[in-house]
This record gives structure tokens, sequence and C-alpha cells, in this order.
């Protein structure tokens, strides 16, 4: 790939005593979505908490548009231009959905045009304003963590299994969301069980086994075989119906 | 070889009055034994225990001292708690404590055993000199006090000498121990004497910090036509005092009050020594410094505990406050207090209690209540 | 017809001025699996709070084997049969996979009062436990700290510790959100196995519309809290308002 | 772009009672006056206990203030706290005996510019008192309310023993400066000129914090990043010196509530902080955590209620903050206004 | 046998094995290892503290109830005894009443605050519970015609415990009453030691520890969790209260300094941390090295403040007077260096 805007190559991180990287290579290209496969507990988000900075890099290194971020403290790496929606959504429940975006808006005051545009892919964040962010329900959460990675203009989202709760409507206008984005230039690497999601979405894939990239392909590719799909991933996918 | 053991609150709240009673006591032992510091060619060993104020310890540390180190005589401790503590272990020991500068009363009252003896004032001798000092016909009298048995039992002894003074009590108004704010108190105390005629006394009695004197003058109590009275305090406190002029009392000791040659050596080489004038607590060391070394000058040796004790019993010694006596039944040292006026001097940066007169022994008549 | 196992009335919770669950009225026969569907925010996790006591009614009545239960603890509703799994993981951080089971089994046998004989001598407690996560195939992580669990394996545990409490009736919150494709059918395959032994009654809250075909007896539907439709799942999933509202347009992505 | 179907709930009026319910914590003070004066009944006392309780909670105010950054917003148990009021209570006095010759002369605007360096002194000492200590001995203990307790207390020995070394373990007593001793008379009432200053510091720090609370994200940041710090860094902020500075911050307001009260108690010493900690901790938690409303409302109701019972029940006065505090938390078991929740 | 009496909790750790016996012997032999007044008086102390301690890891580590309040029922054992050989005279009726008293007392106490306060939250309860101990502190300092106020009491216990007893030697060390007082409070101490051992690792013990964890969830999995909390405030208040009885049977003597006041608090609350939460051996470990720091640090500053004379500014730092300032630095580097306690780090061997 040339000039990918996220390059890992050879990263392993530990933690605690456990190794649970042992050497990713990868690659996201410049404004492309890449999907981040594999079964539970394979490292995809160790992966991605390695590349914002919440879990250090042990060896090899990360390279965020052209530029070292392996040793990078996370605030710098996140001022670089880098999103990020965490598995456990990472909603601060004390405060209300209001100021939780307030915060979002790491540089100054929220855009209201961006804003009005995130109520209109999530509408609940708009019903929900005022509200403490705890008492939102589990989609709703869900919702507002991607919002909040959304609140400015980020070069690259790092996406942690999005749709998990999100009712099939969200899904597709999440789905719609990610598209816009991607057209403004934005570059994605989301990890997802949902296949339907990852297939309609991504353009690149990288399949996680055990702390490795065990394979790298076109989404397409992946999306047609079958047999592939079955060795990579434990089972096959309904091709399409 | 003598061995005093001092076993006294060196570290904690009290750190202050602890080295001065050390400075105190060792001054009194090299005054008494004309620096020599040795008695009849026996040379005086000080051990040092700290109680750290907590009154567990400072029993084991004077069982530690009678027992292990084998001890004589013991002095101390600062704290009341402490030494209530510490009374029967020397009784176990069958060994000497002289209880210096403790003062509740039930140390040489209730709770005293014969071998208990104090060269400090208690608190009654000390309510009752003020009773002595502030009394008189047709005075009106409100007390304030903490909240507790010090200050209980303070009031209640002034009240008691109090009576035949021709003064009276009109009321009595107790606060929390660390009560900061005394607008209330005050209040209660305005009220029920403002319709009263005559000369009028507020008496207070406070042990520790968070000086209600200053507080309560502040809110003018000479609209009522009210006078704070109070006894007297370390030098550092006397700073308050300096807001009140002209303000009566008894105290304990102030440097410049006792006219003998003990307080002119303690004065005169405490300032050489450490720089500054001696205070109540390095008085009162010396005082027991001083009762040691006559004891066991006249019972001919320290290791006869009887002999000490029967020696003691109505000793009269020298001190920097003049001459005191250990009174038999009790074995209180019986002394001399100060009626003083308060007055604002030129060079000295806090009031200054200057005497009115000296209340003899006689003139308090202070209660026996170990029986 | 014979008395349902597990019925609301009128059931309602507003929070300040938001009506959460609005007068849902449901009855649930024994051996029955409905699945709970609605957009986000519908009230359906509100709705399992109610039932399982998490969060105080405002007005109406849980009713258990024809018993009102609506002011009982969480604890007492627990004992009486309703089970729970939560949507949001909710599990004992520091204690380890073995021994979060094995407090679920220790609860159902009553045994928490005991204080003074010896928990690790305890080897029926034990057995029933490993035995329990054979059944969701983590006898491998018996003695990782949950902590230590990636997400899709405290999901699973979640799941285990529910099963573990073999309630009369089990609540699923989105039981495979977060599982991997191969792990999801483990699960399935659990509950599909509890509901041909046809003594439990089940609800679960999913999202995954293949699920829902394949399992539910019967599906009902909540919207902005209030129960919208109820009925076979042929039937139900072709009412426009589930299309409109749920679905949404694209529905490949389901 | 398809746009999905938002989901509408219905949301009801709030009742009145439930308006009601919200304001009542700013009505409990006015209740109290009022009540106060039913039951005292003699105007010219009733008018010095009122304003002398509502400047002593002012004076609590200030030296909780610090208290509410670092345990309400932070969360850090923080007995340290004492400390640092005690160390500056002893450098604002000590800057004030050295300005002997401003504070002894009858001018308010001399005696008020030396109050002012010792306060600017004091919080510059105990501002960096409290970096020295965020850095050695708070962060390890973040989010553990145990050790924090632990190290926190072991700071306070420490310092306070520190104060020992320095100082000398005498207390040291002190008189105010000229124009601010004594009292005014005003309708039978004696106020303490002292208070009024109290009265003046304790507004003018209400309303700063307020702004700096409104006009800001620190706020936010802080009672997010205590949450999820994590994420707070995600988002691009630089959380550590966020939390150092506030609690600096909160460390340099000890140092004044030190001051403030030094100057009225005229004797300090080493454990004066330690003393005031628990009184300092109710004020916090019965206004709520993290809440500077509720901290000033809690204080302002401290004084004023320990007044009021001191005079009508001497005896009561004793467990009047403990009773206020558990009302308070029966009635509203988080305190009266939290902004952030208890754990 | 043995394992049935450590209730299956073994120290799990060669050293910590080797240590704990140590303890153990140097405790059980102490009169005749250790001869003198001041290290009876400190062993006794040890062993007193050996059981307070260890009740407060119940709340604490197992339970995670942060409570201010525990000194106060250790006061209140320590009363009972006091009040009741005041009002009954001396005797052994005496000790028993006021024991059993005691507990009771403090078991309802600690009940009745449960029940008003272990719903607030955990840091409120904290407060709360603070407040109420300074609250009962400054109540037993009032009603000082009862309780002897700040001063304390002194009374009499029976002439068997008291050094007047004198049963002849043995190896050169005289036995006489103190000494069977002693062996009276190691094997108390030693019983309720283990007894505590036993409750944490019983069914009960394993519901305190997923409380603590999520206490939401063990609700939900059906323990009451409210119940489960206040049975235990009440066994770790009453077993404080016991201790607070030997202490008393020791001492001859309480006052409010002994076992009221918060430095106590702080103190049992440290050695708890420095031994290790949550694993009930931890308080032996704790308390010894606390106890011995209490008593013999000062000496030990003592000498090396003379060893190091000739330097600047050390002596002044190592002063006997300056102590609490190495206290308090303990406090600092105990939490730093043993995070799990000395405990948690012999097992991980880390
Ligand atoms: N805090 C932790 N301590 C120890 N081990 C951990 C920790 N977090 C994760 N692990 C381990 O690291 C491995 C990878 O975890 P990770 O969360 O990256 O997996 P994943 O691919 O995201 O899985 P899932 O699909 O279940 O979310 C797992 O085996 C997990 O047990
Ligand atoms: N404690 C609470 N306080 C205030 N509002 C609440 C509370 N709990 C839930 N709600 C609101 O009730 C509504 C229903 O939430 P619920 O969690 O039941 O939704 P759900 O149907 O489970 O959605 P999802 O599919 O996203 O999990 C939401 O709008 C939520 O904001
Ligand atoms: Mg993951
Ligand atoms: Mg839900």
């Amino acid at each position: 790939m040339s000039d990918p805007i996220l390059s890992l190559s050879g990263v392993c991180t530990d933690i605690a005593q456990y190794h649970i990287l042992q050497g990713v290579d990868l690659e996201v290209g410049r404004g492309g979505v890449t999907m981040l496969l594999g079964r539970n507990g394979v490292g995809k988000t160790t992966t991605l908490r390695t590349v914002i900075g919440h879990w250090q890099a042990r060896a090899g290194s990360i390279r965020f548009d052209g530029q070292e971020i392996t040793r990078m403290p996370t605030p710098d790496r996140a001022r670089a231009g880098i999103g990020f929606v965490p598995e456990d959504m990472g909603i601060f429940s004390g405060l209300t959905v209001e100021e939780n975006m307030t915060l979002a808006a790491a540089s100054g005051p929220l855009d209201t045009a961006r804003r009005d545009w995130l109520f209109s892919v999530f509408p609940p964040l708009r019903t929900f304003w005022r509200s403490a962010a705890g008492t939102l329900s589990g989609g709703q959460k869900q919702m507002l963590s991607i919002a909040r990675a959304m609140a400015e203009e980020r070069r690259l989202y790092l996406i942690d299994e999005p749709t998990k709760g999100l009712a099939p409507a969200i899904i597709s206008t999440m789905v719609g969301a990610l598209r816009e984005l991607k057209s403004q230039g934005a570059s994605i690497l989301m990890v997802e069980q949902n296949f339907a999601v990852a297939k309609a979405l991504g353009d690149q894939v990288a399949v996680m086994e055990d702390g490795c990239i065990i394979w790298t392909g076109a989404m397409a590719d992946l999306a047609a075989d079958a047999a592939l799909q079955e060795r990579l991933m434990g089972l096959s996918m309904e091709v399409e119906a | 070889e003598i061995r005093i053991a001092h076993v006294y609150g060196k570290t904690g709240p009290f750190e202050a009055y602890a080295k001065q009673s050390h400075d105190g006591l060792m001054l009194g032992l090299e005054y008494a034994t004309d620096g020599s510091m040795e008695i009849d060619g026996e040379p005086i060993v000080v051990i040092e225990k700290d109680t750290q104020l907590k009154p567990d310890l400072g029993k084991a540390l004077l069982a530690e001292a009678y027992g292990d180190d084998d001890a004589h005589i013991a002095v101390g401790p600062v704290s009341s708690g402490v030494a209530l503590a510490m009374l029967p272990v020397a009784e176990e020991y069958e060994r000497l404590l002289i209880v210096e500068p403790a003062v509740a009363d039930s140390i040489t009252g209730e709770n005293w055993n014969r071998y208990v003896f104090r060269t400090g004032r208690n608190s009654s001798q000390d309510a009752i000199s003020n009773a002595v000092a502030l009394g008189g016909e047709g005075v009106t009298i409100a007390t304030l006090a903490q909240d507790y048995a010090f200050g209980r039992d303070g009031i209640a002894a002034f009240r008691e000498a109090l009576d035949g003074t021709g003064a009276s009590i009109a009321h009595e108004e107790y606060v929390p121990t660390d009560t900061t704010d005394f607008t209330a108190a005050a209040e209660r105390i305005f009220t029920a004497m403002k319709d009263i005629e005559g000369e009028k006394r507020l008496f207070i009695i406070w042990a520790g910090g968070g000086n209600p004197m200053s507080k309560i003058q502040a809110m003018d109590p000479s609209r009522f036509g009210i006078e704070i009275a109070t006894g007297g305090n370390i030098l550092a406190a006397l700073t308050a005092y300096k807001e009140l002029p002209g303000m009566e009392g008894a105290t304990y000791y102030y440097y410049e009050i006792p006219q003998n040659p003990v307080n002119d050596w303690l004065v005169k080489e405490h300032m050489a020594r450490f720089d500054s004038p001696p205070d109540f607590f390095t008085a009162g060391g010396m005082a027991a410094g001083i009762a040691v070394v006559e004891a066991i000058r006249k019972a001919g040796g320290a290791e006869d505990t009887e002999a000490l004790i029967a020696a003691m019993e109505g000793m009269e010694f020298e001190t920097p406050k003049g001459m005191m006596r250990f009174r038999p039944e009790d074995h209180q040292a019986l002394q001399s207090m100060y009626h003083f006026r308060t007055e604002v001097q030129e060079d000295k940066d806090y009031g200054v209690p200057v005497l009115v007169r000296e209340i003899g022994i006689d003139e308090m008549d202070i209660p026996v209540r170990n029986q | 017809m014979t008395q349902p196992l597990l019925e609301s009335r009128d059931l309602t919770v507003r929070f300040g001025g938001h009506v959460a669950v609005d007068a849902v009225s449901c009855a649930f026969a024994a051996g029955e699996l409905t699945a709970i569907v609605g957009p986000n925010g519908a009230g359906k996790t509100t709705y399992f709070n109610l039932i399982s006591g998490q969060i105080a009614a405002s007005a109406g009545q849980v009713l258990l084997r024809g018993e009102d239960i609506t002011r009982q603890s969480v604890a007492r509703r627990c004992a009486g049969g309703l089970g729970r799994a939560f949507q949001l993981t909710n599990l004992f951080p520091d204690l380890t996979t073995l021994e979060n089971v094995r407090l679920v089994i220790q609860a159902r046998r009553a045994k928490g009062f005991n204080l003074l004989s010896m928990a690790a001598s305890d080897n029926d407690l034990r057995d029933a436990a490993l035995a329990v996560l054979e059944r969701v195939r983590m006898t491998a992580l018996r003695d990782t700290r949950v902590s230590e669990l990636s997400h899709g394996n405290q999901r699973k545990l979640e799941v285990a510790m529910l099963i573990a409490l073999d309630p009369a009736v089990y609540m699923f919150d989105e039981p495979t959100a977060g599982m991997s494709a191969d792990e999801a059918p483990v699960v399935l395959d659990l509950i599909a196995g509890l509901k041909a032994e046809r003594d439990r009654t089940i609800l679960l809250v999913e999202h995954k519309m293949d699920v829902i075909r394949t399992l539910a007896d019967r599906i009902i539907v909540l919207h902005n809290g209030a129960l919208a439709a109820d009925g076979p799942p042929g039937e139900v999933m072709a009412m426009e308002v589930v299309q409109e509202a749920y679905m949404g347009k694209d529905l490949a992505l389901v | 772009m398809s746009v999905a179907p938002d989901h509408s709930p219905t949301f009801a009026r709030t009742s009145l009672a439930e308006r009601l319910s919200r304001a009542a914590p700013y009505l409990l003070v006015p209740v109290l006056v009022v009540l106060g004066f039913l039951a005292i009944g003699a105007p010219s006392s009733w008018l010095t206990l009122t304003v002398s309780g509502l400047a002593m909670g002012m004076m609590i105010f200030v030296m909780a203030s610090g208290l509410t950054l670092v345990f309400g917003l932070m969360d850090v148990i923080n007995f340290g706290h004492g400390a640092f009021i005690s160390v500056g209570a002893f450098v604002g006095i000590s800057v004030l005996l050295a300005l002997g010759s401003w504070t002894g002369a009858p001018s308010l605007a001399l005696n008020v510019a030396a109050v002012m360096l010792a306060v600017v002194a004091a919080m510059i000492v105990t501002g960096a008192l409290g970096w020295a200590f965020e850095r050695v001995i708070v962060r390890p203990v973040y989010g553990a309310h145990l050790k924090q307790i632990l190290v926190t207390v072991g700071g306070l020995i420490v310092i306070e023993q520190l104060i020992h070394v320095v100082w000398g373990p005498d207390e040291i007593f002190l008189t105010r400066p000229e124009t601010l001793k004594g009292a005014f008379t005003f309708a039978g009432a004696a106020i303490e000129k002292y208070r009024l200053l109290a009265v003046v510091v304790g507004l003018v720090l209400f309303v700063a914090m307020r702004l700096v609370f409104t006009r800001t994200k620190i706020g936010l940041i802080v009672r997010a990043g205590v949450q999820n710090g994590e994420m707070v860094e995600a988002l691009g902020y630089r959380l550590r010196l966020v939390f150092i500075g506030v609690f600096i911050a909160g460390s340099a307001l000890a140092g004044l509530g030190g001051v403030m009260w030094g100057l009225y108690q005229e004797v300090i010493t080493a454990g004066m902080g330690e003393e005031m900690m628990i009184l300092v901790f109710i004020v916090v938690i019965i206004g709520g955590l993290g809440s500077i409303e509720g901290a000033f409302i809690g204080a302002l109701l401290v004084g004023l209620l320990q007044n009021y019972i001191a005079f009508l029940e001497p005896k009561l006065a004793l467990i009047s903050n403990i009773g206020l505090m558990t009302a308070i938390l029966m009635w509203r078991p988080q305190g009266m206004m939290p902004v952030v929740e208890a754990k | 046998m043995l394992t049935r009496l450590l209730s299956g909790d073994r120290p799990r750790s060669l050293v910590l094995t080797v240590i704990l016996l140590a303890i153990l012997g140097a405790l059980a032999f102490a009169p005749f290892l250790f001869p003198g007044v001041r290290s009876l008086e400190t062993a006794a102390r040890i062993c007193i503290f050996i059981v307070l301690v260890a009740s407060y890891d119940l709340l604490l580590g197992y339970t995670g109830i942060v409570s201010f309040a525990h000194t106060m029922f250790f006061g209140l054992g320590a009363y009972g005894v006091a009040l009741a050989s005041d009002a009954m005279g001396r005797g052994w009726g005496a000790l028993a009443v006021g024991t059993v008293a005691g507990a009771l007392a403090a078991a309802v106490l600690a009940a009745v605050i449960g029940m008003f306060s272990l719903r607030v939250r955990a840091i409120f309860f904290a407060m709360i519970t603070l407040a109420v101990a300074s609250a009962v502190a400054v109540l037993v300092s009032q009603l000082s015609a009862i309780t002897g106020g700040e001063d304390g009491l002194n009374y009499s216990i029976p002439r068997e415990l008291t050094p007047a007893f004198r049963l002849g030697e043995v190896m050169g060390v005289r036995i006489n009453g103190k000494l069977l007082n002693y062996y009276l409070v190691f094997t108390c101490c030693l019983v309720l030691f283990l007894v505590l051992l036993r409750v944490v690792n019983s069914p009960f013990g394993r519901v305190l520890q997923a409380i603590r964890e999520n206490e939401f969830r063990a609700e939900a999995i059906g323990y009451r969790v409210v119940y489960y909390r206040i049975i235990a405030t009440c066994l770790s208040a009453s077993v404080a209260a016991l201790a607070g009885s030997l202490f008393a049977i020791w001492l001859r003597y309480v006052g409010p300094d002994t076992t009221l006041s918060f430095t106590i608090m702080l103190d049992i609350l440290l050695m708890v941390v420095i031994g290790g939460m949550g694993t009930i051996y931890g308080a032996v470990i704790g308390a010894a090295i606390f106890v011995l720091a209490q008593n013999y640090l000062q000496t030990l500053m003592g000498s090396a403040a003379e060893a190091t004379a000739g330097l600047p500014l050390v002596p002044d730092l190592l002063n006997p007077d300056r102590w609490l300032l190495w206290l308090g630095v303990l406090f600092i580097l105990s939490v730093y260096f043993f995070p799990t306690g000395i405990v948690g780090r012999l097992r991980t061997g880390r």
C-alpha cells in the first residue's frame, strides 16, 4: 500500500506479565476503512489501545502520518488527529450528554453544524442532551461514544465494535455516517464482529489470531470466499443471500 | 548511683511544656547539689522516657523504669490522664512517683496512694487562689469553662472557695472543649448579667488553645459593665493578655514575681543558657528536682522507699516559688500563689502580670480529698 | 387458560418527566421463549430492571406465579426464580472465573450465612461450578481473573452465571453482543437447549434478527416505552411499525 | 444518507414539588435564619448570632473550598489539607509578625496590605507544597481511597513535624492588625470587625470559583478524568497537568484558609488544621461532592446552626454538626447538590 | 488437622510461614525469651492488636467497608470491663460481665449504625463513622462521673492476675499473676484469631468478598447485601470489643487516649495495610511490626542519632523527639513499597 496513514510494524505489547501482541504488522490506507477481524481474545482491542497509547508497545514501531508516535503520550496522539471509540464505550456517566460532547471538542467549543449533523445520525442525543450519560440505554451510550469521537474532525478513527447493542435502523444510519466521514477523507480502523457491517463498510481487512495478523487483503476477496472465512474465523459467514 | 526516671510526654501536642519541665528538673538537681549532680557521693543518673502522652505507654514505661531500670524515684508526667494511669504502678512496685506538673485533683485525691507526691499545683489551688483574688463584697461573677471534668471541677472548687468572700455567682457557662466561636456563650452570659447591679466579672478557666478571652473582649463586655478575669498562663499565651490591661486574677508563676534566691538563680541561669526567661513548667520541674534531692538527703539514701516517705511527709523545701511543704495527709505540696494585674509594658509584646499580692499557703484552704 | 408464570400489569416507570416504560401489560407462560425487540432506548433493559427489581416501579405490578412481587427486593426475587444476565458486563472483576460461578451456585443453595464451615472444602459447589463452565467452553479459563478476560469472554461468563443460577425465568439482555462469529453459536445453542427443556421461561432481548427468527416463539415490541406489538415472529416482523422504527431501510445489514 | 427514525419518548412536565425540591438547598439558609429568630426572640442577640454565624460560615467555607476541589472533584481524600491549613497559618503569621510596623499602625490600608502579603506568601508556599505532595504522595494512589487516607495522613504527620522543626514546638500567639481588632456595635449587637473581612473574602472567593468553573472546561475535565482518565487523554487533554493544577489550587486555598483562621484564633499550632478536618469534610459532604454552591451553603448552615444551638441549648452544640450531616444525608444521600456522584 | 485449624487458608509462601511461626513462637514464650517488664508489655500489646487488626481486616479487607469507628468498639469492650470492675468490685464475675456486656453493646451499636448508614455511599459512611466515633469520645469525656472523663479509670482485677500473686520460679523467670494474665491474653487472642480466620474462609466470607467486588451483582444473584454487611459489621465490632476487654484486663486502666483516640484508629489502618488487606495473616505481621516500631523506634533513633552525631542535619532528623516524623514516612513508604501489603508481596514473590 502506498503511503498508509497508520502503520504498525512488529508491535509487541505486554499486559502485566502476559505477552498479548506478538509482532503486529498492519497498515491502514489513507482515506480507507480497514477492518480488524478475529475471534474473541485474539488481541484486537489491545491493538487499538496500543495505537492510542493506553498500552505501551514493548517493541516495534507505530507511525501515524509519517510521524513516529510509539512513545508519544496519549493526549498528543489524540491531538495529532486520532479519534477513539473504546470497546467499553468510555462514557463519562456522571456528566450529561452535552458535557460529554463539550469535552469531546477538545480544541474549542463544539461546532453547531457538526452537532446538528450528529443529531441527525443519532437522534437520541438530541432528546437526552441534558440527561446524565449514565442513565442512557446501552445502545444510546454506544451512539454517544461514537458521536464523541466524531465531535471534531480527525484524520484517523479507531473504532472498537461500534455496532454491538445498536438496533438495525441505527446501524444503517451509522454506516452511512461513517461512509460520509470517509468521503471527507478520513481513514478508519475498525474492529467489528458483525460481518454484514464489516462487508458493507470495509475496504481492507486484517484478520488476527493469537496476537498476530494472519491475513490481510481486500474486503471483497474475503467476502466472496467462504472457505477462507472458515479458515480464518472458525466458520463461514453466510455469503450474500 | 541514684537513678531518677523522668517519665513524661516528650513528643506530642505538649512538646513545649515537656521541654520546660525537663530543663527545670535538671536545673533543680543541679541547683540542689551545687552543680555536682551527686548526693552524698552518689552520682545521680536521670533516665528519660517518652510517654507520647499515651496513658498505656506511660504505664508501661513507668513499670519499665522501676522494674527493668530499677529507678529509685520517678518524676512526671505532663498530662493528668497519663498520671492517673501511672499511679497504681508506683504502688505495685512500692517506689516513689513525684507528679509534676499534671494538675488533676484526683491524683492527690481519690486515686492517690501513699507512694505518690506532687510538687505541681492542683486544680483546687488554682481555683481557690483565683477566688481569693477576685472575690469581695458585692461582686457578681459569671464563669466560663470547658465542658469536661477539668473545667467543671475547677469551677466547683472556685465556687466553693468563693463562699464567704461575699461574692456570688450569677451564671455558669460550659462550652465544648473544642469551641472556637464564643459568640453564643458570650451572648448568654451578657443576657444573664446585663440587669445585675454592681461590680461584675466574668471568670474564665480555659486549658489549651482557642483562647476565648480576646474573642469575648472583642464583643465589648464593658457595654454591660463586665470585666474579664482569668488565671495566669505560660509566657507565650500572655500575648492575648495585652488586649486586657488591668485584668486581675491569680497565677502560679511568672518569672519576675517571686523574690527569692532560688528564683534569682533560675532566672539568671535560664537566661544565660536558653536566652529566654523560665516559664511555668521550668519552675515546676525545678521544684521537683529540688524535692528529690532534699528527700534523699533527709532519708540518707534512695534505696529505702519507706524512709523516703517518712522524710517527705511534712518536708519543707525551697523552690523558685518560695517554700513548699508536702502535706502529710495527701502528699500535695502546698505553695504560694500570686494575685496579679495585667500591665502593658514598653519592651514586652505581651501583657505582663504584675504582682498585686502573694497569696500565702495559709490563706488557701485546700481541701484534702484522698479519704 | 392456565396462570402465566410471570406477568406485568400496567408496569410503568418515570424518570423525572420521562416515561421510560409506559403501562406495559404482558404475560409469559412457562416454557415459552419471548424475544423483546425495539429501538435503542425503547425501554427493554428498563423493563427487565423493573421485573428483576433493580428499579422500583412508579406504577403497576409484577406478578410471579400469581404472587405480587412488586415491592420485593432484588435478592428475594432472585431467590423466587427470576434470573438475569446484564447487557453491560457486570461481574466480580478481581475473582477468578470459577469463583464467580461458584458464588452463584452457593447463593442458589443458600449457603451464604454459613459462618463456620470451610468454603474451600465444599466440593459439591466446586464441581457444579466446573460443570457450568464446561457448558460454555470456558474450563480453560477457570483460574483467570475476570478483569483479565477479553470482552467476548466476559460476555460468555455473564451467560454462564445466569445458567449457574438456573432460575425459572431466564432474562437475557443481548447475550451475544460482542461475541465473535464462532462463539455466539455456543451461547445460542445453550439457549436453544434451555428452550428445548420446555420448563424454562426465557425472555431475550436481541437486535440480531436471524437469532430471533430461529429462537423466538413469540415477539413483543417495545416502542417509546409502550407495548407496540405482540405476537408470533412472522406476523410481528411484517408489521409496519417494526419495519419503520426498528429495522430501518437498509435491510442488508441485519 | 438515511436518517434514523427518532424514538420520541414522552416527557411529562416536571411537577411543582419537583422544582421546589431542586431549589430547596438555597432556601435552607433563609429558613434557618427565620427559625432562629422565632426561637431566640431577643432581636439584638439574634442579630449578633446571625451575623457572626454567617461570618464563621464564610471562614469555614474558605478552608473547605480547597477541599471541594481536591476531595469533591478529584476524589482524593486528602487529610494533608489540614497540614496545608497549618502551614498557611504559620507562613502567613510569620509574614505578619515580620511586618509588625504595618500591622501595628492604625491604618486600614496598611493593615489590609499586610494581610494580603501574608495571604500571598502563604498561598505560594502551600501551593508549592501541594505540588510536591501531589507528585510524591498522591500520584500513585489516585482512585484508591484507603491508600489515600494512609499516605495523606502520613504526609500530614510529616508536615506537622516539619513545622515543629522549622518554627519550634511552641504554639505562637499573635494579635490581629490594629484596625481589625474590636467590634462594631449596632442595634445592641456587637459584630467583630474581623468577621466582616472574612465575609468579604468568602464572597469574593465564592464568586471567583464559580466563574472559573462556569467559564472553563476544567471542572468537566477533572470530573471525567476521575471516572475514566484514559478516555480523557484519548480526547486530547493533558490530564496530569490539569490534576496537578487543581491540586495546587486546592492546597493554596487551604493556605488562604489557614491565614484567615490563624488570624481569627490568634494562636497557631501545628495541629490547628488537623483539628478542623472533620468539620471541613462535613461541609464538603453535606454540600454534595464537587459543588461549590453546596459547600458554600453547607458552611453557612454549619456556622449558623452552631451559634443558634450554642445559644439555645449549649449541651447540644456538640452534636449540631453531626446532627446536621445526618439529617442532610437522610434527606439527600448524596449531599445537597452533588456535582460528582460519591462512590 | 492443622489445615482445619487454619481453615484451609495456609500462608502460601515459605517465607511467610517462617515469619508467622517465628512470631507465634516469640509470643508464646515471650516471658522466657525476653524477660523484663517492657518486653512482656510489648508482647501483650502485639497479641491484642493482632486480634483488633484482624477484626478490622474482616471489615475493610474482606467487606470493603471503611469505618473509622473501630476504636469505638474497642473502647466499648475496654470500658465494659472497667465499669463492671468499678461497679461490682474486683472479681472474675466483673470481668465476665464486663466482657460480655461490652461485646453485646458493640454488636448492637454496630447494627444500629449499620442500619442507619450502610445505605449511604462508602465514603460518606466512613465520614459518618468518623463523626460518630468522635462524638462518642466526647461523650465519654463529658460523662466523667461514670467514665472518669479524660483521666480515665483505674480499677482492680482479680489478684490471681496481678504481680502480687506469686507462684514460684521457672527457668529464672518469676511465675506470678502477671504471667498468668499474659497467658490469658495470649490464649484468648489465639482463639479469636483462628475464629476470624475461619469466618473469612467460610461461605459467608466468600460472599463478603463478592460484595466488596460488586455489590450490585451480589444482590442480583440473590445475596441480601445489607444483611451481610450488617452481620460483618457486628461481628467485627464484637471481636474488637473482646480485644478491648483483654486490653482492659491487661492494663488495669482505661482512658479515652488508650482506647478511643483517632490516632489508634489510624494505627490500626496502617497495620492492616502494611500487613496486607484481605489476608488476615497480614494482621499478625502488621501488628507485630508496628507495635515494635512504636515501642522501640525511639530507642533505635536515639542510638542512630548518637552514631551520626558528627554529621550535619542528620542527627537532628534522627532526634528521638522526631520519631513521629519517621512514623509519617513509614505511612507513606508502606503504601509505596507494599501496595498489596507484606503478605501480598511475599505471596506473589514480587
Ligand atoms: N487487563 C488485562 N490483563 C491481563 N490480560 C488481559 C487484559 N486485558 C486483556 N487481556 C488478555 O489479552 C488478550 C487479548 O485481549 P483483547 O481484549 O485485545 O481481545 P479482543 O481481540 O479484543 O477480544 P474480544 O473480541 O473478546 O473483545 C485476551 O486473552 C485477554 O485475556
Ligand atoms: N436511571 C435512569 N434515569 C433516567 N433515565 C433512564 C434511566 N434508566 C433508563 N433511562 C432511560 O430510559 C430509556 C430506556 O432505556 P433502556 O435502557 O431500557 O433502553 P433499551 O430498550 O434497553 O435500549 P438498548 O437497546 O439501547 O439497550 C432510555 O431513554 C434511558 O435514557
Ligand atoms: Mg475486544
Ligand atoms: Mg438495553
